[in-house]
């Protein structure tokens, strides 16, 4: 984990809401793990903003992003060419398990998953959304023996349904399920792995300050009390996270 | 004597900049980024008697210029601190300032007693914090209730004490006279100002807490003023706080009467501000060929 | 009822906004930019009894997201107000709440009596001067000199009386319920924040005045968490105020419980601001499928 | 005096700390007196700044601008094709009087000066600064009728000393003055104007708010009592001013 500044070099619309935008980070590219993040200075504003490393090659570090408020709106607007500051890796990544991995995206919660079904090389890759304007994972190379389906809950691409009911129909014994999302969605996984006794792990978002552990601005609720989604997370495993 | 030494009356910095409570844990992250003794000194997170968990989430957000929080004085409790994070902190070769929190006058005693024997720069009263036999209004609104809060403490603690002072008060030098005539050594000027914000989405507050602290830029004429005011009315050493992003910030506290400064969330912006701020301190001070001391409370005559 | 008209108890505007004391003069020199009846009301410059040459100059400073003031209340005083602004404004066909000041309470009293026979949609007393009887400490930050003031005010003159308040007190809830006891028809939240800003070049501050009010995005959150707490105080209505600069601004002071807001500093880097924020929010509402009346203090429950 | 918003065209270094813009607006750029000015909007900063129309063609005005703070020095990031929002034209422009004109700026206050020039067209412009580096009018075009000269404090450039001094040497009986600068100089001025009973006229600085005459930030103190830059100036009759 260092502070570093970073060339932006390319910067790609995928869906009407969601960019994706590419640094270069040759530091940091080769080690970082999936569902790591980094916390990015958007010129102008008083705190930083997190952001999963999407994917990764040798040299650069992929960022998607959905647009939410002023922070991500102003990031949309930063050229190619520009430098920006960051910090990271941060956190822990997903620690893969035996067995099949099941990744399970709610919307640009998919975005904390590429990385992980890119290191796993074979594992199934979910993206879920309202309907299919949504869902722009088709526009992420990832090699074949990552499987990629998606779900909408108006049935306009992929399973018709959201990500629970995906799961509840195509959980397997044996697998294991990385997931991020909504926290409703993050809940009703974790009720339907407890009832199938399946280990899983999710990536939290909170909002945060330092990104580093020291202003406990982010802290989530666990089975162990306090934890810390820029430290200890962001991702748990399954069965800690306290829903409420 | 450097031109960038800080004297404090109780004791000298080696600089001026310090970052503040809350902002900085007990300097263990930050420490992997640059190395704690470049600062003039360390204040640690608030430490009450016991563990406490803090505020429900959303605890912080952004406003224009200024950062919102609500953490609700988190911290793992008197125990914890001594045993895992102080040890720590004391061995960076850094003075420390233990920030104190509570919620009873006796929650403060039995913190500072704890810690009268530890090696530290001091202790920063932080007397912003709901006083639960007063209402919750807090401690440091009324001078009566500082100067006995903050004369207990002076007799069961031998370590020089600093007060910290809220803004949320109709005259501030009032509870500034009454920390002096308790027995404080120095005080800090600001903790945050109340503040809140609505997301109108959900059309309710954005913070768990509904409201929070506000500070950040957006506050730092607010805290000048303070300063300067405080600066006046007492004649122990005042440490400037609140809104501090760049070396002429720090400059214009020490004109308004500061001895030192403590940075808090310009920090989350810039992580590396902290040690930018004592070199660009120190080529401002060059530049200008002047000392800090020869700063401090210039801009009054 | 469409859905942007407010409702202020003693008067219906036709929509929320409306320019805050000081910020819009008597409204001469906006209307060259658009027609003052576009706006909910027009708030006037303070008079006081006399005229009053203001504070040295620099008025007027800059801070990070904010603006720092110190006009000190300059005005030609009650005469020219009556004789040379008040029959042009009223000719607009805008209603109009003009502003009181005074460093006396029978400052306050003389120009509200001879003011309550005008055709205005009210007064708005501006308790945040310094009160010369007790010291130069402001009228507004003890509740029973606020009581005491508006209540006399009340008797001389028949006017809706809006009480503007101060936000450097301990707790704002107080003097708020002396306006209230006093008779107040409804309340403005808040003034300027005191604060200052230090030259780092000429080692002076900025202000010829030393201090100033702070206004802005930057006192925002400090203006709606008094608008909240205020508005769970008090039953009359509430005027928001500070630091609104978007129409979300508008929606976040409503949803915290303000009848109407006021828009002041915002104006200076975008003079048409006033009337974009009534076609902003007339969009936000359609949209939103709401009336202000429906958004007023939501987000309480 | 409307609320606008220009494109700019051009941008130019003068000096180390001073550069020009050029804005397209027509609809000011023929009506605009010399000595009026414009309030601009710096994107991102609360208050507008206050900058003299330098110099107007039939579509164009220019302003020559000092770096001084953060205002000027973002203003001087802007590039060519931006819009800048501003009100204007603003205030009163210098009236000529009958006679020689003699026009003094001291530095940056030349650049109330160049329009009235233009417009005079016969008439002494001189501009007086420190040292030569300083002095940037020979990069202002203005017909062979405007005498231009120089004074500079270190006599490296033009007279040697300072425009009071310039002044009180070059005065003659049947001129009349226009002057911007700082405080001192006008100061100063306004003694030997007195003394030799020559007509003449300042253009006073003062920090701005509203830049209409509404918020009473900008009061400059005259012989009748408090006046406003933005609106009862910037320019004064020379013996109105009272300098303390
Ligand atoms: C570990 C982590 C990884 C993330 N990865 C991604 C990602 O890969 N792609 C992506 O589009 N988004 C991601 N997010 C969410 C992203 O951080 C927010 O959408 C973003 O901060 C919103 O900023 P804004 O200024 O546009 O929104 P605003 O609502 O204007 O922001 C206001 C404040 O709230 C914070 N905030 C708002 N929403 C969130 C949120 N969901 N999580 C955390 N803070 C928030 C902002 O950081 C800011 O401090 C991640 C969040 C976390 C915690
Ligand atoms: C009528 C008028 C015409 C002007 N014409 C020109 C011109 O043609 N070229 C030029 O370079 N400058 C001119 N100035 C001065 C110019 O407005 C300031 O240099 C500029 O506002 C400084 O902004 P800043 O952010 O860089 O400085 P900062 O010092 O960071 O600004 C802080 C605040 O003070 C104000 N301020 C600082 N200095 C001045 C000043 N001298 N006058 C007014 N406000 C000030 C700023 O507007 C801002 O609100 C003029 C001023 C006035 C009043
Ligand atoms: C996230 C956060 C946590 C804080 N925690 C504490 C605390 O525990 N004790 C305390 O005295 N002040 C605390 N403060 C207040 C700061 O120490 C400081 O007084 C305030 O933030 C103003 O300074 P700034 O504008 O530089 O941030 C906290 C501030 C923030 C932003
Ligand atoms: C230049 C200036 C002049 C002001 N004059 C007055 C005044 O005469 N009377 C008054 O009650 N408030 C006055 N105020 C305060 C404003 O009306 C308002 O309460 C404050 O600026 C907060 O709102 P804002 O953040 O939208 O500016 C003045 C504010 C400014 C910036
Ligand atoms: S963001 Fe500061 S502790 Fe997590
Ligand atoms: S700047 Fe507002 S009156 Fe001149």
């Amino acid at each position: 984990m260092r502070e570093r500044k970073a060339v932006l070099l390319a910067h790609e619309t995928l869906t009407e809401d969601t960019f994706r935008i590419v640094l270069h980070a040759p530091e940091i590219a080769a080690g970082v793990e999936g569902g790591q993040f980094v916390h990015l200075q958007v010129p102008g504003f008083s705190l930083r903003r997190p952001f999963t490393v999407a994917d990764a090659d040798a040299e650069t570090i992929t960022l998607i992003i959905r647009r939410q408020g002023r922070g991500t709106a102003a990031l949309e607007q930063v050229k190619p060419g520009s430098r920006l500051a960051f910090l990271g890796p941060l956190g822990n990544g997903f620690r893969p398990l035996p067995g099949q991995g099941l990744l399970l995206g709610g919307g640009i919660g998919t975005a904390a998953l590429i990385l992980l079904a890119r290191r796993l090389g074979s594992c199934t890759l979910v993206m879920g959304g309202r309907s299919s304007g949504e869902l722009w994972l088709d526009q992420v190379h990832l090699p074949p023996s990552v499987v990629i389906q998606y779900a909408s809950d108006d049935g306009s691409q992929g399973f018709a349904g959201n990500l629970v009911q995906y799961a509840r129909k195509n959980l397997k014994p044996g697998m294991w399920v990385a997931a991020c999302g909504p926290r409703r969605m993050l809940a009703g996984l974790q009720e339907l792995l407890r009832q199938r006794k399946i280990p899983g792990q999710f990536a939290l978002e909170e909002r945060m300050a330092c990104g580093l552990g020291a202003c406990r601005g982010c802290t989530c609720d666990t089975v162990k009390g306090n934890a810390l989604v820029c430290k200890d997370g962001p991702v748990f495993a399954a069965e800690e996270v306290v829903f409420s | 004597m450097s031109r960038i030494v800080a004297d404090l009356g109780f004791a000298c910095l080696k600089n001026p900049i310090m970052p503040a409570s809350g902002c900085f844990g007990w300097g263990r992250e930050y420490s992997q980024l640059f190395a704690l003794n470049i600062l003039g000194a360390v204040v640690t997170k608030a430490v009450t008697p016991e563990p406490r968990p803090g505020n429900p989430g959303p605890r912080v957000t952004e406003t224009p210029g200024g950062v919102l929080n609500a953490i609700g004085l988190e911290n793992r409790g008197l125990t914890a601190a001594l045993t895992e994070e102080l040890p720590w902190l004391q061995s960076q070769g850094v003075p420390i300032l233990v920030n104190v929190a509570g919620r009873t006058e006796e929650d403060y005693v039995q913190v500072a007693e704890a810690l009268g024997d530890q090696n530290l720069l001091g202790l920063e009263l932080n007397l912003s914090c709901p006083n639960v036999r007063e209402g919750g209004i807090s401690f440091g609104t009324d001078a009566k209730t500082v100067y006995k809060l903050v004369s207990r403490v002076r007799q069961v603690c031998p370590l020089p004490l600093v007060v910290k002072l809220t803004p949320n008060v109709t005259d501030i030098t009032e509870p500034a006279r009454g920390a002096e005539a308790g027995g404080a050594d120095a005080l800090t000027v600001i903790n945050t100002l109340r503040g809140m914000a609505i997301n109108v989405r959900t059309r309710r507050p954005v913070l768990g807490n509904v409201t929070g602290g506000l500070s950040g830029p957006a506050i730092k004429p607010v805290a000048l003023s303070m300063v300067w005011q405080v600066a006046t009315a007492v004649s122990i050493p005042v440490i400037g706080c609140g809104g501090i992003a760049q070396v002429e910030d720090v400059v214009e506290f020490l004109l308004a009467g500061a001895a030192a400064v403590q940075v808090g969330s310009a920090a989350f912006a810039d992580p590396l501000l902290l040690p930018r701020l004592v070199s660009d301190l120190e080529s401002w001070l060059e530049r200008e060929k002047c000392s800090v001391e020869e700063l401090v409370g210039a801009a009054h005559s």
